[in-house]
């Protein structure tokens, strides 16, 4: 029963994953690409999640949090070249 | 263009600490459960690379005033050493040793040189990744 | 429990990470440099004294018994070559010193010469297959930063082409290595071969065998794959090429010989039929290209192309002639490749160029750097009592054995037209109406001879010598012919 | 699955290989890091993908899935990752010395003979 | 016939090897006694060498040979022995005594002020070296060596003058055509010590009868005789031989004349006992030398430069010596015919070799001498130097009449030899011999008469005649006495030997000439020279060539259009130069062909040949193999990454934005962790998603500044196609390659070892981390060493900046 | 009472890919890019703090260890997505990303246009 309902939401969120997918490749615009790679990091730590409880291991729950920082960092990366061009500012005048 | 950063640099601090406590212990986890040197590397510069998104190259240089060109080479030698201290045991090289102790707080733990080999590896990974960012950061 | 194995590795790489501390004292660097390098000579000359008595000597790292952990494995042909590899490092070392320049010098040159050893040595030792690898990136790693050190334009523009060549090469080692593991399920060479020979080498092994082929080829650079080189070779600084042109293609060779002996000989009918033609093929267009350029660096850049294919030629005879006589050729085409390029870079560094046209009566003002390029050059086109010429006639006989005579009559004739492009260099560049260079008095001529002398020294050495080193050459031929000396060494059955 | 995977690293080389003979030295480069996915999965294809459980000791009892590919990976995956940043940071450079990324741009000088 | 073994080693090797060990001194002495002239201290080795060989010919000429054995490779069969008979002998005493005189007249011929004398003596003692060491040596290496050292300094000798182009186009050449021979030499040599198992020529000898069954016999044969040819300058080899005209004349006599050019004479002589079993040998032998005599003689006469008439009259001779060798070979093929009658052709042989070096050296030194005086050894501007320098003509007139074979001069003994062993060719029976053989006495005689001709123009046109001052840079007189004692010496010896030839062939000739037919006992033959054999078809030869000589001499201008049926564009010189021209041309053409400068044509290179390679293999070796039972069930969701990461990889070639692009390949990466997450590789997935994570960023870091991607209308349909089949070629050999292997899974894979070990002997519990950082930990050390090199690498590479063209960075 | 856990754990994991399929919905039905991070945002947040939790049960339930992991991560989403979807509406913002054209109000429009333009253009 529990199995089944792990794999019915693996379903659900791999199907959300190719949506997401079609929305990064698409655009129309970067901030677009960027919201979906943002959500698709997010599904990534639900996909792990669902698999690690499916293959019965906590040997991948590293990972959830390793992706939620990777994502973060990603987003915030990505936020900033797209607003001002350059990810790493060289030092701010203020 | 100006933007106000205050709500990003609050949470940057934050995280970056989380992150590096999590990379701290991944690194010890790693002969036990996934992680490691590497990872655990990685995932330190991670929090680096945060405190750069959120303030810039000046500033977090003066939060952490370190050469990580040595970092690296400071790593590679803690790494080689351990290799090659089994010279002195007249032992085949990078022979590890470890032993098992009760210490307090840890409950039953064990001293592994394969920990120190893994500490170079660390040391390496934030080297390197600091390095490259920092250098690539300074030259746009 | 033999460490001294590993030393001539771990002995630069801790060099090479001391001297990151050391990047802002150059002194400092220099001098260390020196002596880890004449530490390295003499510790391969060791190395060499004990595998010659104790035969095959074999590190399990780690104390991990063979097949598992890391073997490292010094049989004589490994040691021999890592001696050549230090001496050429040693020569090169003192040639930067007064060529490479200060800029260079703080950015970690001596560390990256270094490392390169460390790949270049650790691939000649080990006995493991993906260690094999991971020495490959070590000193592909540190020849793409040599490469575009500096940054210059020509610099770049090849690193590029360079690093892009060798990392397609470097994925095929990686599918290589994923294959034959698939098949024999083990990475230790030894062992894999023990069980190839079990199995009597099926179709698919031949299949991995010739991609294998292709990554070592890629990197020897043999016929249809060494296009990459001469443009690559071509923009580094002098003493960088001199390093890159002895002795990466000859790790490329150098792991061809070592899998094509011990790993994949059970269907020579096939790969070394292959190899053979491929080889003959690089020795054809390695001496096109060779005859006709201007320019020094690529006339001498070409004939590295041709040794390539000459040893490649001896390995696929398989007889005891033709690899023994690749062996002594290999050995031979080091150290004379390195001292031709340490002498054309002080021609182009007189000159201010590297065309031929632009100069002549070099002889003139430097008489003994003209005539240690005249000894070099003869060398390399094999005239006894130099070194080429022993290990030409090894392979000239071992081609009659194996009946190869297409590739007899190759060798001797890219032998007369490796003369004539070295000797045009002597024609047209020493001798000829002597000209007036700017700047040719700022360059310390006198020192950088020094180490090419050395070199070319070592060549005569080698070549009257030839009576004694030819027992360490016929014990590195040994385990070739017969793989089972290097397996029992390396699985202590 | 393994037929089903080598059909996927397949594809991956193609579109690596196709990626690499273009101009751009950015398709370059991305060429590149699929030709290492590629051979990253392959590896672990070549391991064998059996059902089995987490190489780690002790969270169960049952057959492991072979660990040695794994650590093979591990390798590879770090060393395509420096090489991958040093392609680019060349790339960038020649980019800023050159003032091009077209790779036809960038022909040696084959011909001072 | 016996031996001395070991008691001459050291003496005989210290022969060969000291003219290199005073080279050595040379510069030495040049730069602490720049007064006196280098060549003084020069003179005493060659005349002491001389003297030392004089004293082995009473030894040998009793039938003793000398030999010395001298370990240099004995694994490969390479040892310095050296052996002395009668043949080695006679070359021995050429070198050392026309050295002497050729050092002699050097001295006053090089200026030490002007010239560089120390290089000038160094090359001249390394060829005397090498020359004895070549005559000398018994193994064939050890000969080869010598000879390419004998190629090496004449080359070094030529180019004397090295700011002449002539003399490094002469230098070149001489070195191209004399290297090559040189290297065919070895590759003869080598299929002759396969055959026989040794390089030792006394061994060879021994298994002559084995040798010649052998099927490689025949290309050994070939390759040795071109060696031999090139260096003997045979037609068509020749061509080298008048540009090295442009070494010093004292060079020119020596080298060129007397000593060098005969090596190839010498080994062929050598070597005929080995080799005249086949008729192959003496056919070719007799043929070449025949029609360089021809060839050599009708060049000669339409020279205008003294040197270069001497040139191609040393390249007739050569053929002629050539000749009787290849007639005197038959003598050892025909066991069962008289051989004195072919002896007489191998006697003649080395007769004309030691006149041809007497009257040769001192018209060589005698056309020094109107060089040096006159500042012009052009026959135009010359004339009637007669009585300027009575001494050189009576010289030139002793040389060139006996050139000219007239009698009294030794020359004439030779020639009459020559035509009877030419005339006994037509008595031979083989390759239709009493047709073709007839060209033999023919083709002697025609080249006889030019031989005649150019003497005549030698001494006539220099000598007698309008003189002609103004065309000459000097006003000419008389050379130095010093100067003139050398040729005095040689002419003298012209005439000595030709009065009384007879002081020779019981001293010299017939040691020799028992070397070279060692199946004759030298009991069994009496060399006897007589001026007179009465009225025989050689006398009527003889005066046949005076008459049609004097002729044609008288009408030169009358025939000399003849020149001009060859036109220029056809002669072997501008072949050469075309060839060499072309070669470098062709080698350029061919080499752009392939090295475009555009990475991607070599990158379609390597991708066809690893497709083609790979191919072939796997259908040659039937190796595709294809096995369901070994898999793995497939799941759904695995089955919908890896459509997400085929059709990412997929869609990437159409992404339009550089953004697009990148982020597609994170998006596989990220893919790729999440196999790596349903392959339970842990691990993996952890650094995998880091790495891929750092590398977009990277990504991004590096290409914000590059323009938009190239439009892809430029490129054609035909160029995406072609990419298009090399990549699919690509592919499905990769994933074939993949399932075959994986069908052939053929032994249990190690890793068990590491699952029972890792907790017990390495005590950790991630096995995979445990064999990174122990069981394979070295494979990690260096990985780390890898990245730190990248890290250094992008800093220095970035930071460090050197402009171009600066001293010390010199490329470009 | 483990059934009921373990019923609650299933019904969050249910809820969670529910919702993260309907962010997706909403991910690629939206109109433009700031109603589309309104849906990525709250929605996917959402999603995977339920299945987070429910993973947390499970593994709590079944193996009976305590995952810290798996609670900081918890944590650690909640802290961070919202500041991504602030970034990246801002950014888009900033960019000049154009709204839907039935959007009614534009504040920040008009705080900037209070600013001088050669301030804007740094």
């Amino acid at each position: 029963m529990f199995a089944t309902v792990l794999k019915i939401s693996l379903v659900c969120v791999s199907i959300s994953m190719l949506g997401l997918i079609y929305r990064m490749i698409k655009g129309p615009s970067v901030a677009d690409r960027v919201v979906a790679l943002d959500a698709i990091g997010i599904n990534l730590i639900a996909i792990i999640a669902l698999v690690s409880m499916i293959l019965d291991t906590s040997a991948f729950l590293e990972a959830i949090l390793l992706l939620g920082i990777l994502s973060f960092i990603g987003t915030v990366a990505f936020s900033k070249f797209i607003e001002k061009g350059e990810v790493i500012e060289n030092g701010r005048d203020l | 263009m100006k933007t106000n950063d205050i709500i990003l640099q609050t949470v940057a601090k934050v995280a970056s600490l989380v992150i590096i406590l999590f990379s701290i212990y991944i690194f010890f986890g790693g002969h036990y459960s996934p992680g490691g040197g590497f990872v655990g590397g990685l995932l330190a510069s991670g929090a680096i690379v945060l405190l750069l998104l959120a303030y810039d190259l000046k500033t977090v240089a003066n939060m952490l005033p370190v050469d990580y060109k040595l970092v690296v080479a400071a790593g590679l030698l803690i790494s080689s050493a351990t290799v090659s201290g089994a010279l002195f045991f007249d032992a085949p090289l990078m022979t590890h040793a470890y032993q098992y102790f009760e210490l307090p707080l840890l409950g039953h733990t064990s001293l592994h040189t394969a920990v120190l080999f893994d500490l170079g590896v660390y040391l390496v990974v934030i080297g390197i990744t600091m390095t490259i960012i920092q250098t690539i950061g300074e030259s746009e | 429990m033999n460490n001294l194995v590993f030393l001539p590795v771990l002995l630069p790489l801790l060099t090479g990470i001391i001297l990151i501390f050391f990047s802002k004292y150059i002194k400092i660097q220099r001098f260390l440099s020196l002596v880890s390098s004449s530490l390295g000579i003499i510790l391969s000359c060791l190395l060499i004294g004990k595998v010659h008595d104790q035969g095959i000597l074999a590190l399990q790292v780690g104390s991990w018994e063979a097949p598992f952990g890391i073997s490292i494995v010094a049989d004589m042909l490994s040691s021999l070559l890592v001696l050549t590899t230090n001496i050429i490092g040693f020569a090169v070392l003192i040639y930067s010193f007064y060529s490479i320049g200060t800029g260079r010098e703080k950015f970690y040159y001596y560390s990256f010469v270094q490392f390169l050893l460390v790949g270049v040595n650790g691939a000649f030792l080990t006995g493991d297959i993906f260690n094999l690898f991971v020495f490959f990136e070590v000193m592909l790693m540190s020849s793409y930063v040599l490469l575009v050190l500096g940054g210059t334009k020509a610099q770049l523009r090849e690193s590029l082409k360079y690093i892009l060549v060798n990392v397609i090469s470097s994925a095929l080692f990686v599918i290589s290595v994923a294959y034959l593991y698939s098949v024999v399920g083990t990475l230790n060479m030894a062992d894999i071969s023990r069980r190839i020979a079990e199995s009597g080498q099926p179709g698919i092994i031949t299949v991995i065998a010739v991609s294998f082929l292709i990554v070592f080829g890629l990197k020897g650079a043999i016929f249809p794959l060494f296009y990459w080189l001469p443009g690559s070779y071509y923009a580094p600084p002098i003493p960088v090429i001199a390093l890159f042109g002895a002795l990466l293609t000859k790790v490329g060779v150098y792991a061809i010989l070592r899998t094509f002996t011990l790993l994949f000989y059970h269907d020579q009918q096939y790969t070394h039929e292959l190899l053979g033609i491929l080889a003959i093929f690089t020795i054809i267009v390695g001496t096109i290209g060779a005859v006709g350029y201007w320019d020094i660096k690529k006339i001498i850049i070409y004939n590295i192309v041709i040794a390539v294919g000459m040893i490649t030629f001896g390995i696929s005879l398989m007889n005891e002639q033709g690899l023994s006589g690749a062996i002594y050729y290999t050995i031979h085409d080091m150290i004379i490749k390195a001292a031709l390029f340490l002498l054309v870079g002080i021609m182009a560094m007189i000159t201010g160029t590297s065309d031929l046209r632009k100069m002549g009566g070099l002889i003139q003002a430097y008489p003994y750097a003209a005539w240690t390029f005249f000894i070099a050059a003869i060398s390399l086109a094999g005239i006894p009592p130099f070194s080429g010429f022993a290990g030409k006639l090894l392979l000239l006989e071992g081609a009659v054995e194996g009946e190869a005579y297409v590739g007899f009559a190759v060798i001797l004739i890219s032998s007369l037209l490796m003369l004539y492009s070295v000797m045009k260099i002597f024609i047209n560049g020493f001798w000829g109406k002597p000209r007036a260079y700017k700047d040719a008095d700022l360059v310390p001529v006198s020192r950088l001879a020094v180490p090419a002398a050395l070199l070319v020294i070592v060549s005569i050495a080698l070549g009257l010598g030839t009576e004694a080193i030819y027992p360490y050459i016929s014990q590195a031929m040994e385990p070739l012919i017969d793989p089972a000396i290097y397996i029992n060494a390396v699985l202590k059955e | 699955m393994e037929i089903v995977m080598a059909v996927v690293i397949g594809i991956l080389f193609m579109s690596a290989t196709y990626l690499m003979l273009s101009k751009s030295i950015l398709r370059i480069i991305i060429g590149t890091g699929l030709l290492s996915h590629g051979a990253h999965l392959l590896i672990l294809t070549m391991g064998g993908l059996k059902r089995g459980s987490v190489p780690l000791l002790g969270e169960s009892a049952g057959p492991y899935v072979d660990p040695l590919p794994q650590a093979l990976i591990l390798t590879a995956i770090v060393i395509s990752f420096g090489v991958t940043s040093l392609f680019l940071v060349v790339a960038y450079r020649t980019y800023q010395e050159l003032g091009t990324d077209n790779m036809d741009k960038l022909r040696g000088k084959e011909s001072n003979e | 016939m016996e031996f001395r073994e070991v008691e001459y080693m050291s003496s005989l090797h210290w022969a060969i090897l000291s003219p290199f060990f005073i080279a050595c001194f040379i510069p030495l002495v040049y730069k602490q006694f720049h007064r006196v002239h280098t060549g003084w201290f020069v003179l005493f080795l060659p005349i002491v060498l001389f003297i030392y060989f004089t004293g082995f010919i009473h030894e040998v000429g009793d039938g003793r040979h000398l030999s010395a054995s001298l370990g240099w490779i004995p694994s490969l069969g390479i040892n310095f022995d050296v052996y002395a008979d009668g043949l080695s002998l006679l070359f021995s005493l050429l070198i050392t005594g026309i050295g002497a005189l050729v050092i002699l007249y050097s001295i006053y011929y090089l200026d030490k002020d002007k010239e560089k004398l120390h290089t000038f003596y160094v090359y001249l003692l390394l060829f005397m070296g090498s020359m004895l060491g070549l005559v000398l040596s018994d193994n064939l290496i050890v000969l080869y060596m010598f000879w390419e050292f004998t190629s090496l300094s004449s080359f070094l000798l030529i180019g004397y003058w090295y700011h002449r182009e002539r003399s490094r186009y002469g230098a070149q050449k001489s070195l191209l055509i004399t290297v090559l021979g040189g290297l065919s030499m070895l590759g003869g040599f080598v299929l002759l010590s396969f055959m026989g198992d040794t390089y030792s020529i006394r061994e060879l000898m021994g298994q002559t009868g084995e040798l010649a069954t052998d099927p490689l016999f025949t290309a050994s044969l070939l390759l040795i005789l071109l060696g031999a040819f090139t260096k003997s300058a045979q037609f068509p080899f020749h061509i080298w031989l008048p540009d090295a005209m442009e070494a010093p004349t004292p060079v020119s006599a020596y080298l060129h004349s007397a000593t060098m050019v005969k090596a190839g004479i010498y080994l062929v002589a050598r070597l005929s006992p080995v080799f005249a079993e086949s008729s192959l040998w003496f056919w070719l032998i007799a043929s070449a030398g025949i029609l360089t005599l021809v060839w050599g003689s009708y060049s000669a006469v339409k020279q205008t430069d003294l040197k270069a008439i001497l040139a191609y009259s040393t390249i007739s001779q050569l053929g002629m010596i050539m000749s009787l060798l290849g007639a005197g070979a038959a003598a050892l093929h025909y066991e069962s015919m008289d051989k004195n009658i072919y002896m007489a052709a191998t006697v003649a042989a080395v007769f004309h070799l030691i006149n041809h070096a007497t009257f040769k050296g001192s018209l060589f030194m005698a056309a020094g001498i109107v060089d040096h005086e006159t500042g012009t050894r052009d026959i135009r501007k010359l004339g009637g130097l007669m009585n300027f320098m009575p001494i050189t003509f009576t010289i030139t007139i002793i040389g060139a009449f006996s050139m000219a074979g007239l009698p009294p001069f030794n020359g004439f003994l030779s020639k009459e030899m020559f035509f009877t062993s030419m005339v006994r060719v037509t008595e031979m029976e083989i390759f239709n011999m009493e047709t073709w053989g007839v060209l033999f006495p023919v083709l002697a005689w025609v080249g006889s008469i030019f031989t005649f001709v150019y003497s005549m123009i030698i001494v006539l046109k220099t000598f007698t005649g309008k003189f002609k001052p103004e065309k000459l840079e000097k006003k000419p007189h008389e050379a130095p006495l010093g100067m003139l004692i050398p040729p005095v010496i040689l002419a003298s010896l012209v005439i000595i030997f030709g009065f009384f030839p007879n002081l020779l062939a019981s001293t010299v000739i017939e040691p020799a000439v028992a070397a070279i037919q060692p199946g004759l006992s030298q009991k069994q033959f009496q060399i006897h020279i007589s001026h007179w054999h009465g009225f025989t078809i050689e006398l009527y030869m003889t005066l046949g060539v005076i008459l049609l000589g004097s002729l044609l001499y008288i009408t030169w201008d009358k025939w000399k259009c003849v020149y001009h049926i060859i036109p220029g564009r056809l002669s072997l010189n501008r072949m050469y130069d075309a060839l060499l021209a072309g070669m470098e041309r062709g080698s350029i053409g061919v080499t752009k062909l392939f090295m475009t400068g555009y990475i991607r044509t070599y990158l379609v290179y390597i991708f066809l040949f690893f497709i083609v390679s790979l191919g072939i293999t796997l259908w040659r070796e039937d190796a595709f193999a294809f096995d369901v039972g070994n898999t793995a069930p497939v799941r759904l969701y695995e089955v919908i990454i890896s459509v997400i990461i085929a059709t990412s990889a997929i869609v990437i070639l159409f992404a339009k934005s550089r953004l697009t692009s990148i982020i597609i390949l994170g998006a596989i990466g990220y893919m790729v962790s999440l196999f790596f997450v349903l392959f339970r590789a842990p691990d993996l997935a952890l650094t995998q998603l880091v790495i891929e994570t750092i590398s977009v960023a990277l990504f991004l870091l590096c290409f914000y500044h590059l323009p938009k991607l190239s439009s892809r209308k430029e490129e054609r349909v035909a160029f995406r196609l072609n990419n298009a089949l090399i990549s699919i070629g690509v592919g499905v050999i990769v994933a074939l390659i993949a399932l075959s292997s994986h069908s052939n899974k053929l032994f249990e894979s190690i890793s068990n070892y590491y699952i029972e070990n890792a907790y017990e002997e390495a005590g950790g519990k991630n096995i995979v981390n445990v064999i990174l950082v122990d069981f394979r930990g070295l494979d990690t050390m260096f990985e780390i060493t890898v990245l730190g090199i990248a890290a250094l690498g992008i800093f220095a590479l970035i930071k460090l900046r050197l402009a171009r063209g600066t001293l010390k960075d010199e490329n470009e | 009472m483990a059934e009921i856990f373990k019923f609650i754990a299933g019904c969050l994991i249910l809820i969670g890919a529910f919702l993260s399929l309907v962010s997706a919905f909403g991910i690629i039905r939206l109109p433009d890019v700031y109603t589309r991070n309104h849906a990525a945002s709250k929605s996917s947040t959402l999603g995977i703090m339920s299945i987070l939790i429910g993973t947390f049960i499970y593994f709590f339930l079944e193996h009976g260890h305590f995952n810290s992991r798996i609670l900081l991560g918890v944590v650690f989403i909640f802290i961070t997505a919202p500041v991504a979807g602030h970034i990246i509406s801002r950014a888009a913002y900033n960019t000049g990303v154009k709204l839907w054209d039935k959007s009614v109000l534009d504040d920040l429009k008009q705080a900037h246009d209070r600013i001088p333009s050669e301030q804007k253009d740094q």
